[in-house]
């Protein structure tokens, strides 16, 4: 067993060595991430190249199968593929709430003929998706939401707004939650819909946040037609998909936000330091190297999570995850503009690093992180009662 | 001097009036979202025509002759709204600094010419990426009967408006550090773009030639005039900061009790009730040593260094603590630029590293302490 | 008016330089805590002396009217009583819930034959008074208490128990919440009375506590009489008054545990230190000048609360210093014995300084202070609904 | 050798029903009240019979040739129960150290009394107040084949019953530190009364002489056998420390679910739900770091000095923050004596202390990761 999966890693290192690009093998640059979609951008060809490359092996989505675009691979060949990738470097060939956070779902609980019409598509980073869950008055209370889909014949008949759509105003289709049933408690009567963003009725209006940019959009849908066979699930059963969704997306928020973030903490630290040989102030430091230990901590434990992921208590594990993630980032963002003192201030400018620039975005976006895909709060509420089994108050 | 309880409630009462008439922080959006950054000296002579600049100028030099308790009044109120205005470098700084040197005519002038609102300066002190006052590589030559300032510092508050500048520079030819009013003319001004919004420049200045009184001598040598005023600037700046934190907050609690989610009020879930209290807790704790830094000042103490740096310390960690739960509780709306929270998280940061961050402060607390 | 201020300071130092035993200006001995009572015993015959002294002056009860045995001194007066003692490190004379929590209800909602009874007994030390509020079933719920007091002619036969009765094993009379109508909601129900607890049918049983002493009791009262005219305030009335001397008990909890705690931190941390120079580890060092940084900002705030006594939520806000009090001084603790290291883990024996023995025994006990006199979290809820308004669920 | 999963769960459960029968918290306390101190050796020959000092003794010299992993399911259980016992001195400690030294006859033949239950080991090393494993002035000086040891050392585990002490010395003639295997007789032993209420005591050797291989060396010489052995030492308590954490986490909850105020469950109040959810997530962080630990050391990774710093640091900090919320969240009667909260707290400071505090492995994590 150990012998076949030292063969397949070899194998990996191999094509890695021959297939990916020098310059894949550099750290991302925000312009250059490759999201996909109908209007996808390569300002740089090697990251064509390299999705290409991917794809053709079914490893922008090793785990799925194969018919759906995907390679098949165990979770143990998928990790050995992922530490090949991270020991040369290797830039991650496409980025995805299509697989990460819809392909999954879609896996469990699509029709034969959903997977057909939308695996392949997300595999090949054909279309990009958005995600279409909360509204101005459905936050946390994320089931209380409004959105009408009324079914004429043979379609859908969409009327309301989401917001915190991340770039919706760069995707292409979104899988949104609609409220198909309005008599019925506020859970039993939610449905799971897919469909196009170019659909006449659809406005995106990118939303400005703290940190400069616009991530999210507020999208109004008014007399918005969907194909009824655009529907995933029951109507009226979406609310369990969400769920489950939003459990893929509190994993994958854990996992993207980890990487090699202490080091460069670290680093920021020696070299915006006040002191010639780059000595890092006593107390900083030590509240670095507390934050260090944390953030390694959640590091291993989203490994262990991975390979316990037969636990009964999986599902609600992401909300461990997740909230431990976002405080544990917070953390590093302040720590990381403290560490940079005066240099750690700017807005724009030549006065200022480039990269100094770059963290107070970071900072500053990364204050949503306990908030987005589902509040820490929220979750701590998931905890406590699902894991923990602590009751509810009687009335 | 200071007033009795009633005057200086009746002196916040128009504080107050004054910022949310003529400088809400509606105001300061407005100002940032068409300026490309955002001056004090717009609203400035409204605040001279108030005599707020002269408060604890003497009133032989036309002030008013009070105390940092009083002005502290107006630069809260001042923090809450996030208004940028020279008060703080120019009223309570550079009058403290010319306050506690030898009185000459060239002091006594300054103090005059601010008191009157002709004059603004800004407190040019830093040179590294952090706080270290006494790192010094701005230098002071003597040169018939005068002296060349020759340097270069970064990040300084209200830099590109000032009309002189509070630097710090190395004596030559001995081991001190002096410090000069040296004026804008001749001074290099590079605008930075910095996240509070504010205007903050980085100066240099080659070869200025200021008068011999330039060079500002502390009456009580006990201390050097440096820390003298820095140990002020800190104390003003952790008012501006505990102001800034009570505005958060009460914003955040305002929020609470109108925001609902699963049918309820979401100010009646505990969890949530806990946390804001703890915040009052620390917002209590923070006012109690900002207060006693205050009338330490006011007194002459030889309190006032352990104070601001206690002071500085707690009301930068409180208002740090205030600003992330601002946006928290606040949740997606909160990250929006549209929405007040970025506003204060922003300008918090910047004062919590001027004149020395939270960790600075401990530092310095722990070995004014012996230890 | 400062000057009438300043020349009551001058007689005050002059009469405590005459008259304050030079063993009375040494820190305190646990052994030597003067609390009063039937039978008081004073190890240190200075200790009694001393005693005297300050009740001829009225100053056991500096603020209390001349009648009850006090000495009619405002509040600034008081405080720079205060202020001289401390110069000279004078110990307090009289330690007593009476003076703290029992009297000033009395002069508040007493008779005047109750005020005569009772108050310059409490000013003499003549009466040593316990608190009988909680009970094994009513903790941070104190309303739903369920000892029974059932009114017989002229007395009120008692039943029930009562707990954390502090050092009720060695006070004369207790001041007791007991029901007195079991129909009524629970707050409307309660009565406030004092008794004797050498009564026939009171049994009091010491509790071991984690840190090995024996500061409380459980107290049981198997039809016990008590005159009726110890009832203070109206019958079923007692729950207003029993949250007023919450509140006092508050205060005074933070005011007498915050004293020079910090001093003596960091000269634990210096004298435990492992480097030859008395230098403290730098982690270590932050942390203990963050604590003190909190520890003197809790001082400060005692003080202003108290020049802020007309503040209409001065109630209120002695949760807020009780919950500091409470934080602060569990950090404390923690540092405290982490600071000394091997020297800190003894329990008893000559190979561990008695000092660091007394540590030990001041971190164990001082876990209670976040419990009694009402949980941080039950002070937590009454800052969060009485200062900050935050609303009750709607069912 | 490491077993399959199926064959750890099984271990597991046979450690877990031997310390619920034969040493549950009752025992623990039984003890405490009946005796001076609580020794580990009054249940030590069932463990022997079970087999478990020597699980990671070779086969070939009576033992089990398991690894860490399989013992940390035995210790972890213990931890659980707080029960008293030298196997995590012997079992681990020792084994390790005569494991990781290059064989002689000396050390085989201390595997086999080890696995056979006749010899017991206590680890020495502490001279001050606090950790520090290089500054030892313990002294081994080499006299006719032989070393004569001289030293004292304090706050020894497990000293009073021990047959034999792992000690750290300076050999003389040389800058090296050497650890050496030292029978108990002619060591004189202080029995010390710790708030723990286990068996420690200071040591003082005076001349005591050892055979040369009485002197341990290294095999892998790339770091000092001294800090191997304390390595193995951090990682074994941080699982008894973690096993300790979780049973008083699990006590705690259920208490939230059986007490009752104001006509609820006190588990259903949210801000105290909140915190027992942020626990929980302490305690995941904390196992995934003391798993990956025990992995590095049964693959003989060259990670294990950063886990081990990394894994005691946060256990640490876990253990305390859960032993105080124990206490709190019970009320009044978690303050009892008679109450398991005390002896959870108390066993918690010392283990937090032993082989170095969490502020100890804050730093050294940092100067290992070169800062």
């Amino acid at each position: 067993m150990a012998t076949e999966l030292e063969r397949f890693r070899d194998e990996v290192r191999e094509w890695l060595e021959l297939n990916c690009p020098a310059s894949m093998r550099t750290p991302m640059v925000d312009s250059e991430i490759p999201w996909g979609g109908r209007n996808a951008k390569f300002p740089n060809p090697d990251t064509k190249l390299w999705l290409d490359r991917m794809i053709e092996k079914g490893w922008t989505v090793p785990t799925w199968p194969e018919q759906y675009g995907g390679a098949g691979l165990s979770i143990e060949q998928a990790q050995v593929l992922e530490q090949e990738m991270e020991k040369i470097n290797a830039r991650t060939p496409l980025f995805s709430m299509g697989i990460f956070m819809l392909g999954p779902v879609l896996l469990e609980l699509g029709t034969e003929e959903q997977k057909q019409r939308f695996l392949p598509d997300i595999a090949r980073g054909k279309r990009r998706w958005c995600q279409g869950y909360s509204e101005p008055g459905a936050g946390s209370d994320l089931a209380s939401l409004s959105t009408k889909a009324e079914l004429r014949g043979d379609h859908y008949l969409i009327n309301g707004s989401k917001i915190w759509n991340s770039e919706a105003d760069q995707s292409d289709w979104i899988f949104c939650l609609v409220r198909t049933d309005f008599d019925a408690p506020k859970h039993k009567g939610i449905s799971f819909l897919l469909f196009d963003l170019d659909s006449p009725g659809v406005d995106r209006q990118p939303i400005k946040l703290i940190s400069g940019s616009s991530v999210f959009c507020q999208t109004f849908f008014d007399d918005v037609k969907v194909p009824a066979e655009n529907l995933v699930g029951e109507e009226n059963a979406g609310w369990s998909i969400a769920k489950r969704l939003l459990q893929y997306e509190r994993q994958n928020v854990g996992k993207h936000l980890n990487k090699s973030f202490d080091i460069k903490l670290w680093d920021l630290a020696k070299k915006y330091s006040s002191s010639a040989d780059g000595q890092i102030e006593p107390d900083l430091r030590s509240r670095i190297a507390r934050q260090a230990i944390q953030d390694g901590a959640l590091g291993l434990l989203i490994e262990r999570l991975e390979r316990e992921a037969d636990n009964p208590n999986a599902g609600s594990m992401s909300s461990v995850m997740k909230v431990a993630m976002a405080d544990i980032n917070l953390q590093r963002g302040e720590l990381a503009i403290e560490a940079m003192g005066a240099a750690g201030l700017g807005w724009q400018g030549d006065e200022f690093p480039e990269e100094a620039l770059g963290e107070v975005r970071v900072w500053l976006r990364g204050k949503a992180n306990s908030i987005e895909g589902g509040t820490s709060e929220v979750n701590l509420n998931i905890i406590a009662k699902r894991i923990l089994g602590l009751p509810d108050p009687q009335h | 001097m200071n007033l009795d309880r009633e005057s200086q409630q009746i002196f916040q009462d128009s504080a107050r009036d004054w910022v949310l008439n003529s400088a809400p922080i509606s105001h300061f959006r407005h100002q940032r979202d068409s300026q490309p950054y955002v001056s004090g000296r717009e609203l400035w002579q409204e605040q001279v025509e108030l005599g707020w600049p002269g408060i604890m100028v003497p009133e032989e030099l036309g002030g008013s002759g009070l105390g940092m308790q009083e002005l502290s009044l107006v630069i809260e109120q001042m923090g809450r709204s996030l208004t940028a205005s020279p008060l703080l470098s120019t009223g309570l700084i550079a009058v403290s600094a010319l306050s506690l040197c030898e009185q000459t005519d060239f002091s006594r002038s300054r103090l005059t010419s601010i008191a009157s609102g002709e004059l603004t300066v800004a407190l040019a002190t830093e040179e590294g990426n952090h706080h270290a006052p006494h790192c010094v590589s701005a230098t002071a030559r003597q040169h018939e009967g005068q002296w060349l300032l020759n340097g270069r510092k970064i990040r300084v508050a209200d830099a590109n408006s000032a009309d002189a500048f509070l630097v710090s520079a190395k004596i030559e030819a001995s081991d001190q550090l002096g410090v000069f009013l040296l004026p804008a003319e001749g001074v290099s001004v590079t605008p930075l773009a910095i996240f509070d919004s504010r205007e903050h420049g980085n100066i240099s200045f080659d070869a200025i030639a200021v008068p011999e009184q330039a060079l500002l001598v502390a009456r009580d040598s006990s201390t050097s005039l440096l820390d003298q005023i820095l140990d002020r600037a800190r104390i003003g700046l952790a008012v501006e900061m505990l102001g800034s934190a009570n505005a958060a907050f009460e914003m955040t609690l305002d929020y609470l009790k109108i925001r609902e989610q699963f049918g309820q009020l979401i100010g009646s879930f505990q969890a949530l009730q806990h946390r804001a209290a703890k915040m009052y807790i620390e917002l209590e704790l923070a006012r109690s040593v900002v207060d006693a830094a205050l009338l330490a000042v006011d007194e002459g103490s030889t309190e006032i260094p352990l104070l601001a740096s206690q002071a500085k310390a707690l009301v930068g960690d409180t208002l740090n603590h205030i600003t992330n739960e601002t946006i928290q509780l606040h949740g997606g709306i909160g990250m929006t630029d549209e929405h007040d929270a970025g506003l204060f998280i922003k300008r918090a940061r910047v004062t919590e590293y001027l004149y020395g961050s939270s960790a600075f402060h401990r530092d310095r607390y722990a070995r004014l302490r012996g230890f």
